[in-house]
């Protein structure tokens, strides 16, 4: 066991402390075309620095860096509270899909865009009777010579109206079993067949869409990996989804405790002391303390046992439901330190808009009860719940 | 000893479930959820017509003279129905006047409370101080005028006057239309009742009079009809949560035959069924043992108002997705139970006051 | 709603409290065989006064009492603190069963000496292999002429060294459905064909016995109910547990709730101060009065269904679950105002026993899981659990 | 930056495994819980061959030299085991003589202990203080014996020394041969480790020098060993109710087969885990940060012993009425795991420290 960084893993993190402090952006700008656009920039900002995809492989304009050095990026990342960048999905799911399962054409073609957030992706995986039994999906895509014709409905799309690519599964084999007739495919977004609905939320924002497809035309050369096997390709994006997003989650729970540990430090509490001295208080945010810190360490334990193994197994679905947890509790004692203006949208450092968002962490990527079933069946080998 | 409701009170019950059920919809919760004022004069006098403004008011001034446990029959039905209203607002007004006015203030306003042509609201919340809804600051200039700024005041927009409160237990009633209030619009996370903010500049303040534990005991009852309005709440989430447990499958099997999805719903039951147990028994306490009403009133206050988010939470991961969509009807009332858990006085706050009040 | 008492009601209770203030035992002695003893003189004690099995009519010896002063009863055994009596599961269970589904030759044979505690009844439900799926179970009766002859293991069954009748659940058609083949007896414990072994539990004390049955004899008047019909007898036993003894549980957590808060405000607690004012414990004391609050309450609310509709119905699940998960947070809080004596067995109010022995009550008299399948099921009215 | 162990730590953990399945299976533990002292001289000489009495004694006194992290592998396999030996209060007392011993304490002990010559043992607890295990009130008299009660003092029975904690951070050490010292066995909850009663009374005692943050740093690794103790406790009562729950069929089924075993099964992996990073996080910063080790130590104390708890009482309910007899071994795990979360300051207690050394 060493947590302590090498020379190389200390210059790289010199090297990139000393860029962010440089070149930060600033704060995000209110409104979500502005705060997409900043986002955009910012991205390319980082990729013409060689900062995105930091671990994909050199030959698709990555930086071929360790996941030593990625987890370093994460850190750097919370410490100079960096805004989020604009192509999350592809960076984070499309990329490594393409990596694992795309030919080098497919790699070749669409990387390069993704790193550079000129091609944004979103993912169509759920429908409105799929969701958390994924398999069970209805879209339809039929063979019409070179090409495939995509009918269907999907839903929870994040950034599809921002976005050039759809990372896709539909079934092109009605006959066949519930895993084994489905093809995932790489819709291009800019046709008149796909309709975008934004899907408003309960947060009043709306962040995910529904996608109306009627005919839509994919050329079979945008078919990942064979026909009739993108229940693999599938599930490949959402370990990537799991255990990629995971880091940056627990990150992103660093971030926000920090923030409440301030808030906390400045509001009147119960009768009036500071809140952060509180006994009460004091004993719920050391436990978020220490649950974040649990979420960072286990994300890090992840990493090693990645150096070792391989490929992200399904123990990132942990970090997902712990995550979860984390930033729910996180909010709600937000919540209970706002006091009275709990009841107010306009919360000091966006409470209560974080409270209401945080309702969906234990839905969106994975549902806690699905997760709660892979980390019994596949991790502790109980029998599968019938 | 008798946990069952009388014959009147049965009968108010059914007479608004089936008012509510009737005159709000969930589209027409909706609709009022996305305006400012949050419902209009003549739902209003339906709601008089019912007599419920007048419940606790004393026969003669026009009122039903009726206690604690009629108000939470109403206000049960209430959260249920989620209808906006501003009968909880008046209501917690009119039971500071019932506790602690003056004969001139009782006089000028029990009357026209009671046969709706009048509204008030009561204002706790000092813009500086800390969360406890009894820790104001205020204090009156010399010549009794009030400066200061109140937030979060439910329906002050709509109001004809509001009882204000100070340091050290003090009351005051203020008109509305007083040249130094001044009422502007805070934007809530729950749309169905409307807050406001209210700047009060050197405004003409009238003192109530009244003893402490009278204002005490009305605050009790406040926060009891608060308690009471999340069970209605809960009850209808949970009902929400079970219909969708029963009818959507995943997996080739309806959800609420995973023990993840239908041990959830029996724990909404058990919260659901104690919270009405304690709403009940304050409220009855308040009416007839002085003694145990406050202490009976917060613990249905802290604990309904956790049982409240809780379950309404609960609910809308049996839900999923669909149910963090705005086009669904829960999350109006996820909202209205976290606004209730956090308004005059939340969980935390409640609970020490059970322990003071124990003798711990 | 009117949960003031009656005139006649307020009588009664003055008549109790005046009797057990003239009349109050004592503590408990040590041991289980003198503790024993004392329970039984007590019971006997009451009995004389008219004061046992409150509830049945008076035909049989009971005092045909409402269901209110049932609860008062209750409330102010609770008040005196006494001890509990000797024949609990008797008059519980056992006597209620008799006088629903038993002979009228029954009732005269077995309920009195129920109520005088001369005859002390065990359950025999469970066995190794059925617990929580109680109907799988395997012990069998076989028809000899006028009697049946019982063979088989149970365990959990408590009283059982003390006890005379045995109400018991056997095979007594292996062809027929799990659920229709099983018979209701009531077993004489004094005869050799009838072991009884002790069952250590993890506080150290032997509460519990397994039975061990080669070849008992039951005459066939010892039947309760049809032959082939036990299940629906066992029902209402269950549901007598659950309902009646809820209505106990809920008074012995006000107790041991007074005892507590008596506890913390002798214990000094963090940082030398007494433990009753340290406000993160405050907080926790205050939700279990609210919590024991609620068991009373909803004990009552129960009282007043049974008073408009009959029976017990599935709800009293609800409060054997609470109750547990009450039971046990109290005991745990116990263990945290004991600080460092938590790790002692011989902690004041014996709390470190109370804590261990806590463990248990989300096990016996109906699991938490069965319990919320039960109230999902027949209350909520949710499908089956598959 | 790699969590992994390296070779010769692997090397201690799988020894440690191999070592402990051997010589402590069931039966032996059991029989050793039901004894007095709790194990023989014969075994803890194997103990000692093994080095682990001196794996943080400098090489130069006959140890080891190594670190936390190698502490932190044996202690984690010794919960696992459920090992019933006095290394745990030896190397509590030996951690505070080389954080804080005198020259001559040093001289004349640490040799003795790495060899397994000798045994200490750390007494913090008054009997009348507060529950703080920095709490002390103990004074030494003028000519600076000490008279006292300390309570619940690990393996105090067969030590050849104990450190004894006083007030202002004073530790003193005290022979137990001395004439002063009376050692009484206590009942304890968990049988696996036996608690002695220590009646000082005028003994001679040796007060030890260092500074305050040497000692603090010795107090962190002590209570990061009973972390990892339960982070191997947890693992094997996880590991036991995952075999019941795939061998056990009620209705026909596993009942590992049902979410409400198999979530709570999964509940138990993410607290072990969370355990598990923590301590091992711990156990290098206490060797290679030291701002960070206390800190780190506390969050490891107070999550896995809450954990510890939780995991192994979840464990009795996945096993059913089985899981409550004494006969079954889950309850020395359960027994362990309760009383390491009170041993050394509870999770409440170092959740304030968390807070503290947050800055909080």
């Amino acid at each position: 066991m060493d947590l302590t960084l090498s020379p190389a893993e200390e210059a790289f993190r010199d090297e990139l402390r000393g860029w962010l402090e440089a070149n930060h952006p600033g704060r995000e700008p209110a409104g979500d075309d502005a705060a997409f656009e900043f986002r955009r920039v910012w991205q390319r900002k980082l990729h013409d620095a060689g900062w995105a995809g930091l671990s994909w492989p050199e030959e698709y304009g990555g930086r071929g860096a360790t996941l030593v050095e990625q987890a370093i990026f994460n850190e750097e990342m919370v410490r100079a509270r960096t805004p989020s960048v604009a192509n999350v999905l592809g960076l984070a799911m499309g990329g490594p899909t393409v990596i694992a399962h795309g030919t080098e054409e497919q790699r070749k073609r669409f990387l390069p865009a993704i790193l550079s957030a000129e091609e944004i992706w979103c993912q169509g995986f759920s429908e409105p009777g799929a969701g958390s039994d994924l398999a069970s999906l209805k879209t339809r895509a039929v063979r019409d010579g070179d090409e495939w014709v995509v009918t269907g409905q999907k839903v929870w799309t994040t950034f599809a109206h921002h976005a050039k690519w759809c990372m896709m599964v539909a079934r092109t084999d009605p006959e066949a079993a519930k895993h084994k007739g489905l093809t995932y495919f790489l819709m291009d977004m800019e046709q008149d067949a796909v309709q975008v609905r934004p899907l408003r939320q309960i947060t009043g924002e709306s962040e995910f869409n529904e996608l109306f497809i009627e005919e839509a035309r994919v050329p079979k050369e945008n078919i990942v990996g064979r026909e009739g096997e993108g229940w693999a390709v599938a599930i490949t994006t959402l370990m990537h989804e799991r255990a990629t997003l995971a880091f940056g989650l627990q990150v992103s729970v660093q971030i926000a405790l920090r923030e409440l540990i301030e808030t906390a430090g400045n509001a009147r509490g119960l009768n009036g002391a500071v809140a952060s001295e509180d006994p009460v208080i004091r004993q719920r945010l050391a436990q978020l303390l220490i649950e974040s810190e649990v979420l960072r360490l286990n994300a890090y334990r992840g990493l090693s046992a990645i150096m070792r193994g391989g490929v992200p197994g399904p123990e990132g679905s942990l970090g997902k439901w712990h995550w979860s947890e984390v930033n729910q509790s996180l909010t709600e004692l937000a919540m209970e330190i706002a006091g009275p203006r709990a009841m107010l949208s306009a919360s000091d450092g966006n409470w209560s808009y974080r409270f209401l968002r945080a309702r969906a962490n234990s839905i969106e990527g994975g549902t806690t009860e699905i997760l709660k079933n892979i980390v019994a069946e596949r991790v502790l080998g109980l029998p599968r719940m019938r | 000893m008798n946990f069952g409701f009388t014959d009147d009170q049965q009968a108010i019950k059914r007479t608004a479930r089936e008012f509510l059920k009737e005159r709000y919809p969930a589209a027409t919760v909706r609709r009022l959820a996305e305006e400012e004022r949050g419902f209009t004069e003549e739902q209003w006098q339906e709601v008089a017509e019912l007599g419920w403004p007048g419940v606790i008011v004393p026969e003669d001034s026009d009122g039903l003279g009726l206690g604690t446990v009629e108000l939470v029959v109403i206000a049960e039905e209430m959260g249920y129905a989620l209808a906006p209203t501003p009968w909880f607002s008046t209501t917690a007004a009119t039971l500071m006047l019932v506790a602690a006015g003056t004969e001139a203030q009782r006089e000028r306003w029990l009357g026209a409370l009671a046969r709706g042509e009048a509204r008030g609201t009561l204002a706790v919340w000092d813009e500086h101080a800390g969360w406890a809804p009894d820790h104001s600051e205020l204090e009156p200039d010399a010549d009794g005028k009030l400066t200061a700024t109140k937030i979060a005041v439910p329906d002050a927009g709509s109001a004809d006057f509001l009882i204000i409160s100070g340091a050290d237990g003090r009351h005051w009633l203020i008109e509305a239309s007083d040249s130094g209030v001044r009422i502007s619009p805070e934007e809530a996370i729950d749309p169905t009742r409307k807050l406001f903010r209210v700047e009060l500049s050197r405004a003409a303040a009238e003192p109530l009079q009244g003893a402490g534990e009278a204002i005490a005991r009305a605050y009790a009852t406040v926060v009891t009809m608060l308690a009471a309005e999340n069970v209605g709440v809960g009850q209808r989430a949970m009902e929400m949560a079970v219909t969708y447990a029963k009818d959507r499958a995943q997996f080739d099997r309806p959800i609420g035959s995973y023990q993840a999805v239908s041990h959830r719903c029996a724990q909404m039951l058990l919260e659901v069924e104690g919270s009405r147990s304690l709403c009940y028994w304050a409220a009855w306490a308040l009416d007839h043992e002085p003694d145990t009403g406050p202490r009976a009133g917060s613990m249905a206050k802290a604990y309904a108002g956790d049982a409240g988010f809780r379950v309404t939470a609960s609910a809308l991961q049996v839900h999923g997705g669909i149910g963090f969509t705005y086009e669904h009807d829960l999350h109006f009332f996820l909202k209205r139970a976290h606004a209730n858990a956090h308004a005059f006085g939340d969980s935390r706050w409640h609970r020490d006051r059970v322990a003071d009040l124990a003798g711990l």
